[in-house]
């Protein structure tokens, strides 16, 4: 999402000061359950804002607070501090039990996205059955990303906005570990010696992650 | 997952065959506790206490056909993926076991295990990070998010849209069921006079004689009072009106009496 | 809600420092779906603290902010600050389509007009319901005509300005007429001669519970 810089506006309206603009992020994200985007929080917020600008004020302000300023994907959030889960029992909503098929799916998903069914059965071996994949759509922890193209141009899968703000991360690029499974090369896509996946060698390791945006 | 260390009875019958027949039954038993045969062939690995960069895979396969091996004997029906799983590792075995034939241009039997292993690895990395995952703070369990969010007022502008094309189709529909359900019953026992008009217009060529109106009442219209009332008085009235516009002529002997109608004589 | 006196327990637990018990109240009043009394917090915070102290801290702390902790009723709870309460609307236009009802109503107005209640109904052979004449009012497409000097001076109803631009019309006399309907394939659905009525007769019972809406 573009706008017009806000150097176009300043002759019309003055921008706010930059601590009334905190202030008004401030009450935006306070307001909200969900993640706002800088976008979101600019076009809500008078002409001329930075919303930006104002979010690092803000963290600042927040670090170490009972509630915290945190980053999700393209979205800012204000969320209790961990450390005060335990004062929490009331709030506490009953997580589904995911099976470990789920689980595993999810990591899967998350660590090798964008990610076709067929790569996610070769991983773990097994076939993914149509509840799994259901389950975490219906969580809105993955969603469909970009097709393959390959033969069948196969939909792939990928973690969503909400996955991240449920697990706390700011981006997939901070999922635990996930520099050194790399690094050991388990997030390659290698295929079977010989096997019949030979020609579509490195099309899972080109793309991944590039889907961020 | 059971303890009872599956090598065991990869060694054969000769060392301990009792506590080697019981590991493998266990095995089987608990074979429906496997995501599959990569994850048993995990398991199994796991049971060889290297790390997986270093595990025997000629031994793992060994190991795998000896459970698959038990599992005929113990006439136990395995699932088709553990039976593919075994046929290949049998192939992968023959690969280590004999020497390299120059001719063949197929994978070595070192890259081919080379690869297991490396699934092997990599599925137990894919655990371990999602074991990670869920170790995570969660949302809903260890953090919060505004619990009275409502704050926002959403102001929802309802639009209503509706493009010509919607327009003009629905006029379509309605007219075309003017046009060819002339009989349309809507009204369950009602005849309108537009029905009597359009349905007399047809008939009045068969009308050169005096013909009796009520004989002119439509099919299921004739018996049931209710229908047959509604159909004389709309048959009626489009006759008056057919009369106004000059086409029939109209007669009745006396009061009661029955009206007959004719086609009015060409000048 | 009554406790025990926190004096009982201080022999036993330390209370957390004031700046801690200030985080906490922070984290509870924003998780809250509702506000929370004092004995309410001092119920949930480990024994010793004490509530009303570190509302007073954190009280201070926003003041001038974006969010204000205030008092409603027995209970606390963040509020946005009063004068950012412009921030808080959120204008969101949901897009919906015209019920069949209203569009076919809709139509022979602007077929027929002007045109009375009585003769939209013979039409349409099923009753207009008053919500689909007043929800094509409000829409501002449709208006009332001059009355027609027949007994009952029924009103009429005609189209409006808004309706022709809406549809992009210059009158309404530039609608299709029914011939150009049919050259244009829109009159292709003719019923089956000889068996419609089972059909349409339902197609016009739908109807009319559509219009009860």
């Amino acid at each position: 999402m573009t706008r017009n810089p806000p150097e176009q506006e300043e002759s019309l309206f003055e921008a706010p000061p930059i601590g009334e603009q905190e202030r008004m992020v401030e009450a935006i994200l306070f307001a909200s359950a969900e993640p706002l985007r800088v976008a979101e929080l600019n076009a809500r917020m008078p002409h001329g804002c930075d919303a930006a600008a104002a979010l690092a004020h803000l963290a600042r302000r927040y670090e170490g607070r009972g509630v915290r300023l945190v980053r999700v994907g393209e979205g800012w959030a204000f969320r209790t501090a961990p450390d005060l889960g335990f004062l929490m029992q009331k709030e506490t909503v009953e997580l589904r039990k995911l099976s470990r098929a789920a689980i595993e799916t999810l990591a899967i998903i998350a660590y090798h996205q964008p990610v076709t069914r067929a790569e996610i059965e070769e991983i773990r071996g097994v076939s993914v059955s149509r509840g799994t994949v259901d389950q975490l759509l219906e969580l809105d922890w993955i969603r469909f990303g970009r097709r393959r193209m390959t033969p069948g141009r196969p939909v792939t899968y990928v973690v969503t906005e909400e996955f991240l703000d449920h697990f706390g991360l700011e981006s997939a690029r901070d999922l635990p570990g996930l520099k050194e499974l790399r690094a050991a090369g388990l997030l390659d896509s290698r295929p079977m010696p010989g096997g019949p996946d030979d020609a579509e060698a490195e099309d899972g390791q080109t793309d991944m992650f590039e889907d961020e945006s | 997952m059971p303890e009872q260390g599956p090598d065991s009875f990869t060694e054969g019958p000769a060392r301990d065959p009792v506590a080697a027949r019981l590991a493998a039954e266990a095995l089987i038993v608990d074979v429906e506790g496997f995501e599959g045969p990569l994850d048993m062939l995990l398991t199994l690995a796991r049971s060889q206490k290297v790390d997986l960069r270093r595990i025997s895979v000629l031994h793992l396969a060994e190991q795998y056909l000896a459970f698959v091996e038990q599992a005929r004997t113990l006439r136990i029906e395995l699932a088709a993926d553990y039976l593919v799983m075994a046929a290949w590792l049998a192939y992968l075995k023959s690969r280590l076991l004999l020497p390299p034939d120059p001719t063949d241009e197929g994978p070595s039997g070192e890259d081919l295990a080379a690869h297991l292993a490396f699934q092997l690895e990599r599925l137990e990395a894919m655990r371990a990070v999602a074991a990670r995952l869920l170790g995570r703070d969660q949302k809903g369990r260890d953090f919060f998010v505004r619990g009275i969010p409502e704050d926002v007022q959403r102001v929802r502008r309802v639009q209503y849209t509706a493009t010509l094309l919607d327009l003009m189709q629905a006029y379509a529909r309605i007219r075309t069921k003017d046009e060819f359900r002339p009989y349309v019953l809507d009204r369950d026992a009602l005849y309108t006079m537009e029905e009597a008009l359009e349905r007399m217009r047809g008939l009045l060529g068969y009308a050169g004689e005096w013909i009796d109106l009520s004989s002119w009442l439509p099919e299921g219209w004739q018996t049931d009072p209710v229908r047959r009332r509604t159909a004389t008085a709309a048959h009626f009235a489009a006759s008056l009106e057919l009369a106004k516009q000059g086409q029939i002529e109209i007669r009745q002997s006396d009061t009661f009496a029955p009206i007959h109608i004719r086609r009015k004589p060409r000048a």
